[in-house]
């Protein structure tokens, strides 16, 4: 029994709770929602693994004991989410986008429990929790109409996933009469030799929640809307954290290494159905990687992203070997980091030039260098360049696949990382690079706050990369207590997989040494002198001649368009479209089923004698 | 003392490749020169060529100009010390194939960074297309490294080396034909060589993504051509060459791949980019995914 | 037995004060409200010591013949839950009425809304299917005129359907209630409850049939339930929500009264005797009305109309829940009823405040209600919430616990329970559209709304009982337990209380 | 290594190094292509056509040059980094050759810019072409092709001449009789 896990939940909805009071006052909003993040953090100090809590609430006729759990997954996933957390509140103080703390506060209590609950119903309504807070926050981004149709969205699907896992939990209950998932896993991994189907159905229940919120294929279509009219402010703890919950529940499904017993492997020993899943993985992220390369809006570009790094992630965690695993949940984390810094310095970016276009952006570096050079970092990281964090985790999940012998989803994950290359470099350029439009010409950096914020992200980004050890002792852990055995790994981010070691600090020293010499170089050899932007080489015509200024004449965004033909195929891919015809075919039945209340007496009267009469038939014949 | 060893050693290796490469360019001239009857510059003009550009005086677009151009120098300069050439193998346990490729990426990025904060629209045409000529060649490239992968069962290049030693059949040349050639079409679009040297099209986009580049800052430009020039016919040895006994036979055989890259260079004309891409797709990533097909099955 | 025969008062009072109202009339029309409100008070406060102070069960005696010979008045824990939650919602409409009832005959309306409550109150605790059907009638008849109520002539239209389909519905009732009485000769439901193996069986069928279309017409099932939208939509919000607070639960109270205790057969599932099991056909009307109701709401722009089909389909969810006859279905039926009787009436309530401000009814209407008046925005949403059963409020309880206990049943309920999650896939569309409007921004400058303080109050009030019940279900939940014991176990639960010294044949 | 003895050293390799910047406006230019191609090639001495101004050593101006082409010219110049030599191609950049009394072409190009070497001739064989890259490469490595200081030196001048030439590029209807007075 150990009361401080209790804190975590209750202290963010009493947090909520006051900061709702205070709502009106966007900073006193926003600065309890800081402590609260802090005050939980440091509440999460004194919280380790197989510590437990368990309270009884008298419910459906008997007393259900809600639990909470500490395993070396949820602490683990809790530091990061609720470290991430403190730091975009941080950030959040001196922003101005309608995100509303307490709905943070909300999710994060939700987090919390989710991470840590060890029964269904716990877990089932922290889901919920999350789930509706986290359409209401989406509510109120900038464009308020296309937000409304987001938030609209992102409900039917996450309601629809929480019912069928609703479904699931009540079948497991049925089955088992226990709602503990821990009883409820050892169950299902004791009949999984026996009824493979039975489990395959049931798992699924639950897969499909986990998919939707974590925007994996079918069902990856509210991401780009949710994420891209969501509030500035809010975005980043949308792709950072709450994109991990789906990974966090199907690692807890996985450790049943499910099918492998149950069901026949397929290429490369992989159980034929983890090889699905594979595939599902490296579709999306195939499938998110060009759709981003195509994207105007940025919020959207990395949307985009966002899903085929989780593509990434998946694929690497439904392999279920220990490099999958640990290339699976050190890619997540640095999913978290990366994209979270991304979409946080885009905060800082919309937030003064008042648009997400990338059309309509354009050379903001000099205006802005610390959020430009905590871009650049954040883009590096997120192409998987060295030192930075993200590609010790990419290096790992193409070990971890080619282990398995899977070359062909590892040439297309290969493809998808060359393609974030481009997105990534296209979203770069456009932002800060090219030509500064003279609209932007009084943009100012963001405020202490925000500087404080980046400087301690690109630090974060470039630790982590340089010394990957120390996120890989504990996935190390995990694993193990998935009951796989961990990667020999050293903390000083001596990193092996099956087929080849990679030594980051190693990587690390070469490069300051060749970037030393590189400036040495640099000094050495001839002065140069520096003009401004205006001064181009022209083919020797001055724009001014022909009316023409440097904002137009030297503009550039649309990459690729050349190619853009190459993959009219993907933009074929109409998913959305089946869901949204869905909608309508509902709709249409149910205005078809009004036309039933005519709205006159006789009739009504008429349908109760009908109704009685079948009755009365029906008894007759009975 | 071991660490200033392999210092100096790394330093020495960074010099060797700088050199190698600028004389295989000046070498190339030659050859294309003769090809076209002409007499042709000296096999050293490049290095001429390299210090009058470093002592050029030049102009510059921010210190983002600068950063990126010295980082994409720089960071080919780190991927070189990894790679394994002949005796010459100074980290033989971290010659991991895919980490190389992602340091090389670092420098297209720079380099990218560099001339696109200039503003120039042609320098951004060209990085355009160099990024997504990048995608086109890294797909059937892909197919080859992971089917050399699980052929020989390692992804570091030291030990694929290894797995290739004892005399000519136990090349992947011989043992993997078609990855071979896909590697090779691929590496005609890493070099930028024609058919695949739209990026630096001097006729329509004025030499894009140099556009703006002048004095020290074209140097480095020279500088980090010759070095991935240098890695990049490199890892083909290693790949498919079953590296070398020591440098001057790795050099031999590197140069050979170049030679055959510039007999294509010298009698091809140039793609359009989205037929330079599909082109990548079709043939060469058909016969990778074939290899990869026979090495799995 | 225990006799407590004070108990009704909660009967008596009402009516007695219904019919002298006038007087007070004579005196200010004003007055007659608070006459309303002082009695409603007086039935809450009484009600809830029974309920709390745990005076049942006990059974009030009529001139002290012992049941099965008198009449009588039973309260279990369920009469007891019941008329609390009947009486406290009676209480904040009335309330609600002080602002809302200016013009017309006030009087008279405050006439008949006693007599509804007393109705209602009457259904949920007599002991006595023909008594029964008496206060059957007071509800409907004062109900029709309650609907019929306000300036707006489709009002007329809604309460004459009501009538029309209530005066069939009460028919086949009394219709059955004469079957059963020609084969047992007793009106008393312990007494029949009891002896209910001993009728014919196929008379049985065909009066249980009779008596379960005549109370579905309250319990607002499929194909009984035709009044409904018109209805709702017609009267004044008040009437609406008293209808949907009031009327839904003793009608339900009523359906399944007769279904589970009079003709039904315990285990662990109740069943019903006769050749056709009844709790089938209600399951079925049920999952129907569900999915009508649900689908109808949803192509709807008028919101109260769509609250209107949204009752009938959380009747219908309700109906689930009982059908499903195991304790856990039971008790979460009772929840559901009561949680959606808060909700719905506050909702209600909330689209009265509105129509007074000048707001019209179109799903449109509402774009940007936030900057206009956060109370009213934040109150609709925690009713919608709770109407979708998202954590944190009522609903969410209740939800789980009707899903859970008809997975529990399995076999076609899993069908069933299938077919209401897509339908609250449906509500949860149309609800969270209103919402989204409510907090998406407008163009237009509108000015605030103000809502003055008797509407606050109950709006208030009902908003936190929903939050208290979300966040500690365990009050509410043990009341409904011990209901749903009442419901399922019959000798145990009902018939040995009246009668202690029955058997059962 | 003293200063001279590196800055002679610095001359040698730019002598070996040169790189052209052809700005072919008139009749001239199709001499140029013998020049770079097998015959004479040009590449043996290190010289290579360049794309860009930032690139070049040596501005090739081969031809006569209109008022508005001189300004691109200029602009060009000026895009260039030092050290710089420009080449006068030809009599049109000598005397404005058969364009002698044009009233929108300029005679004497180092009025404008610093000329190191000019190419007589109408138009000069390639012969001519190589020689003068050769005289240039020798003048270069002796330190001698001071062209561009001259420019920075006597910059006014230079600037006075070129905005009295601009003066005359406005649209030549509005003011007609100055610009035929001028001539």
């Amino acid at each position: 029994m150990n009361s401080n896990l209790i804190w975590l939940v209750a202290l963010p909805l009493i947090g909520s709770a006051v900061a709702a009071i205070v709502v009106r006052y966007k900073f006193l909003d926003r600065l309890i929602t800081f402590l609260t993040f802090a005050t939980t953090l440091f509440v999460l100090f004194s919280v380790h693994v197989g510590q437990s809590y368990s309270w009884g609430l008298n419910f459906l006729g008997t007393t259900l004991n809600l639990t909470l759990n500490v395993s070396h997954l949820s602490i683990f996933m809790l530091y990061i989410s609720i470290a991430f957390g403190t730091v975009l509140t941080f950030y959040s103080l001196i922003d101005h986008s309608r995100m509303k703390g307490f709905l943070l506060l909300l999710i994060l209590a939700a987090n919390n429990w989710i991470f840590m609950s060890n029964d269904m119903v716990g877990f089932f309504f922290a889901w919920e929790l999350m789930g509706w807070a986290s359409v209401v926050s989406v509510l109120g981004g900038r464009e308020r109409e296309k937000s409304r149709h987001a938030a609209l969205y992102y409900m039917i699907m996450s309601v629809s996933g929480s019912y069928s896992m609703f479904f699931g939990i009540f079948t497991l209950w049925r089955l088992t009469g226990t709602f503990s998932i821990s009883a409820n896993i050892a169950y299902l991994s004791s009949i999984v030799g026996i009824h493979p189907w039975w489990v395959l159905g049931i798992v699924s229940l639950f897969f499909v929640t986990f998919m939707i919120k974590a925007g994996i294929f079918p069902f990856h279509t509210w991401v780009p809307l949710a994420y891209a009219y969501s509030p500035d402010a809010f975005t980043p703890f949308l792709s950072a954290v709450m994109s991990k919950y789906g990974i966090y529940g199907m690692l807890l499904f996985m450790p049943l290494s499910l099918m492998e017993r149950g069901f026949p492997s397929a290429f490369g020993g992989v159980p034929w159905t983890n090889y699905i899943f594979v595939w599902i993985g490296v579709i999306t992220a195939v499938l998110g990687t060009v759709l981003a390369i195509f994207q105007d809006d940025v919020k959207k570009l990395f949307a985009y992203s966002s899903l085929s790094n989780l593509g990434y992630v998946v694929a690497a965690i439904a392999l279920f070997t220990p490099v999958g695993i640990t290339a699976g949940i050190f890619h997540a984390f640095n999913h978290l980091l990366f994209k979270g810094t991304l979409f946080i310095t885009l905060l800082a970016v919309i937030s003064r030039s008042g648009t997400s276009k990338l059309s309509e952006m354009g050379g903001l570096w000099k205006k802005m260098p610390i959020t430009f050079f905590t871009f650049f970092v954040g883009i590096a990281s997120a192409a998987g360049i060295p030192p930075f964090n993200g590609f010790g985790s990419k290096w790992l999940i193409y070990q971890a696949m080619i282990k398995q012998h899977l070359p062909f989803a590892t040439i297309l994950l290969f493809l998808a990382s060359t393609g974030a290359f481009m997105y990534l470099f296209k979203a770069f350029h456009s932002i800060f690079l090219g030509q500064l439009s003279h609209d932007y010409d009084r943009v100012k950096e963001v405020s202490a706050v925000g500087k404080i914020t980046e400087f301690f992200l690109m630090f974060a980004m470039t630790f982590f990369g340089v010394q990957p050890g120390y996120i890989l002792k504990p996935i190390g852990a995990i694993v193990k207590s998935m009951g796989l055995k961990p990667l020999p790994v050293m903390a000083n981010g001596y990193v092996t997989g099956m087929f080849s070691n990679i030594y980051v600090p190693l990587i690390s020293w070469s490069l300051a040494v060749s970037f030393t010499l590189g400036f040495i170089l640099f000094f050495v050899s001839a002065k140069h002198k520096y003009v401004s932007q205006e001064n181009n080489y022209t083919a020797g015509q001055i724009p001014e001649d022909w009316g023409l200024t440097p904002e137009t004449y030297q503009f550039s965004w649309n990459f690729y368009q050349p190619v853009e033909k190459l993959f009219a195929p993907f933009f074929r891919i109409k998913i959305d479209g089946f869901f949204r015809g869905t909608g309508d075919w509902t709709k249409t039945i149910g205005s078809a089923i009004k036309e039933i209340f005519v709205g006159n007496a006789q009739m009504y009267a008429f349908f109760a004698i009908v109704g009685l009469i079948i009755f009365v038939i029906a008894g007759w014949m009975a | 003392m071991t660490i200033l060893l392999k210092l100096i050693q790394g330093i020495g290796v960074g010099a060797l490749s700088i050199a190698v490469g600028l004389l295989f360019i000046g070498i190339g001239r030659k050859i294309t020169a003769r090809i076209q009857r002409r007499y042709g510059p000296p096999p050293i003009q490049n290095f001429f060529d390299i210090f009058k550009l470093l002592s050029k005086r030049s102009i510059s677009h921010g210190f983002a100009f600068d950063l990126g151009l010295i980082a994409g120098f720089s960071a080919l300069l780190a991927a070189v010390v990894f790679l394994p050439m002949g005796q010459i193998n100074i980290f033989p346990h971290n010659s991991s194939l895919i980490m190389i490729i992602y340091l090389m990426t670092m420098a297209y990025l720079g380099m990218a960074m560099g001339v696109s904060s200039s503003g120039n629209p042609n320098a951004t045409i060209g990085i355009a297309r160099a990024l997504t000529m990048m995608m086109g060649y890294e797909v059937p490239f892909a197919a080859v490294i992971f089917s050399v992968y699980i052929f020989s069962r390692t992804g570091s290049l030291a030990n694929i080396v290894a797995a290739q030693s004892g005399g000519f059949l136990n090349w992947n040349l011989v043992r993997l034909p078609f990855g071979f050639v896909a590697a090779e079409i691929a590496l005609q679009g890493m070099l930028g060589e024609k058919p695949f040297d739209m990026t630096i099209a001097p006729s329509e986009i004025a030499s894009g993504p140099m556009v703006e580049m002048g004095g020290k800052y074209l140097g480095f430009g020279m500088l980090q051509h010759s070095i991935g020039l240098f890695i990049e016919t490199g890892i083909m040895v290693d790949l498919f060459l079953g590296g070398a006994s020591n440098i001057w036979i790795f050099i031999a055989k590197q140069f050979v791949l170049y030679f055959a890259a510039l007999m294509i260079n010298a009698i091809m004309p140039r793609f359009r980019i989205e037929e330079g891409v599909s082109f990548m797709w079709k043939f060469p990533l058909l016969l990778g995914v074939v290899q990869a097909l026979i090495v799995v099955l | 037995m225990s006799i407590f025969n004070n108990a009704a008062l909660l009967i008596g009072v009402p009516l007695l004060f219904a019919f002298s109202i006038p007087l007070f009339g004579l005196i200010s029309k004003q007055l007659t409200k608070w006459v309303t409100l002082f009695v409603i008070g007086f039935n809450a406060t009484f009600s809830l010591y029974i309920l709390l102070a745990h005076k049942y069960p006990a059974v009030v005696v009529m001139g002290n013949w012992v049941p099965p010979f008198g009449e009588n008045l039973y309260i279990g824990p369920v009469a007891a839950f019941l008329v609390s939650v009947i009486s406290i919602i009676g209480l904040l409409i009335a309330i609600y009425n002080l602002w809302a009832i200016k013009l017309g005959d006030v009087t008279r309306f405050s006439v008949l809304f006693l007599m509804f409550t007393a109705g209602a109150s009457g259904i949920v605790l007599t002991g006595d299917i023909f008594n029964l059907f008496i206060f059957m009638e007071i509800t409907g008849i004062s109900s029709y005129a309650l609907a019929a109520y306000g300036p707006r002539r489709r009002a007329l239209g809604g309460a004459f359907k009501f009538l029309v389909v209530s005066s069939i519905g009460s028919t086949l009732y009394l219709l059955g209630v004469t079957l059963i009485y020609t084969q047992l000769g007793t009106l008393n439901i312990a007494e029949i409850a009891a002896r209910i193996n001993q009728t014919t069986p196929g008379l049985l069928t065909f009066a249980g049939i009779l008596l379960i279309s005549g109370l579905a017409v309250e319990a607002e099932l499929f194909p009984f339930n035709g009044w409904v939208p018109d209805t709702y939509t017609g009267a004044v919000s008040g009437v609406s929500a008293s209808l949907s607070g009031i009327a839904a639960i003793s009608g339900v109270y009523a359906l399944f009264r007769i279904a589970m205790t009079v003709l039904g057969r315990d285990g662990a599932y109740v069943f019903t005797y006769g050749k056709l099991d009844l709790m089938t056909v209600i399951a079925i009307l049920a999952t129907t009305t569900v999915i009508i109701g649900e689908l109808s709401a949803l192509s709807q722009k008028n919101v109260k109309k769509m609250l209107a089909y949204s009752s009938m389909a959380q009747m219908g969810l309700v109906a689930v829940g009982f059908s499903i006859g195991s304790k856990l279905g039971v008790y979460g039926g009772i929840f559901q009823l009561v949680n959606h009787s808060i909700a719905k009436s506050m909702l209600f309530l909330i689209i009265g405040v509105l129509a007074a401000a000048g707001l019209g009814e179109k799903v449109e209407n509402f774009r940007g209600l936030w900057r206009r008046s956060p109370f009213l925005s934040l109150a609709f949403t925690i009713g919608a919430f709770s109407m979708l059963g998202f954590p944190l409020f009522a609903g969410f309880w209740s939800k789980f616990a009707i899903v859970g206990a008809s997975i529990q049943r399995g076999g076609w309920y899993d069908f069933v329970i299938g077919l209401v999650l897509f339908a609250s896939i449906v509500e949860a569309f149309y609800y969270l559209r209103i919402v989204t409007y409510i907090f998406s921004s407008t163009e237009v400058k509108a000015p605030k709304i103000k809502v003055s303080l008797s509407p606050a109050i109950p709006i208030f009030v009902l908003a936190v009982a929903i939050i208290a019940i979300g966040v500690y279900p365990n009050f509410i939940g043990n009341f409904s337990m011990q209901s749903a014991g009442e419901f399922t176990h019959k000798m145990t639960g009902y018939v040995l209380n009246v009668i202690p010294t029955i058997v059962a044949h | 290594m003293s200063q001279s003895q590196w800055s002679e050293l610095v001359n040698y390799f730019r002598g070996r190094s040169m790189w052209m910047l052809h700005y072919c406006t008139g009749c001239g230019a199709i001499e140029l292509p013998p020049v770079m191609t097998s015959r004479w090639d040009m590449e043996r001495f290190g010289i290579i056509p360049m794309a860009t101004p930032r690139q070049a050593d040596i501005l090739l101006i081969t031809g006569y040059l209109s008022i508005k082409t001189l300004k691109r010219v200029v602009y060009t110049y000026d895009q260039m980094s030092t050290p710089k030599w420009v080449l006068g191609f030809g009599s049109c950049t000598i005397n404005g050759g058969i364009y002698w009394d044009s009233y929108n072409v300029i005679d004497r190009l180092d009025k404008y810019i610093p000329v190191d070497i000019y190419i007589a001739g109408c138009m000069p064989r390639p012969e001519a072409i190589m020689d003068s890259f050769i005289k240039l490469r020798e003048m270069v490595q002796k330190g001698e092709a001071k062209g561009y200081e001259k420019y920075t030196k006597n910059y006014e001048w230079y600037k006075a001449n070129q905005d009295h030439v601009f003066g005359r590029s406005e649209p030549v209807l509005r003011k007609a009789e100055e610009v035929t007075k001028s001539a």
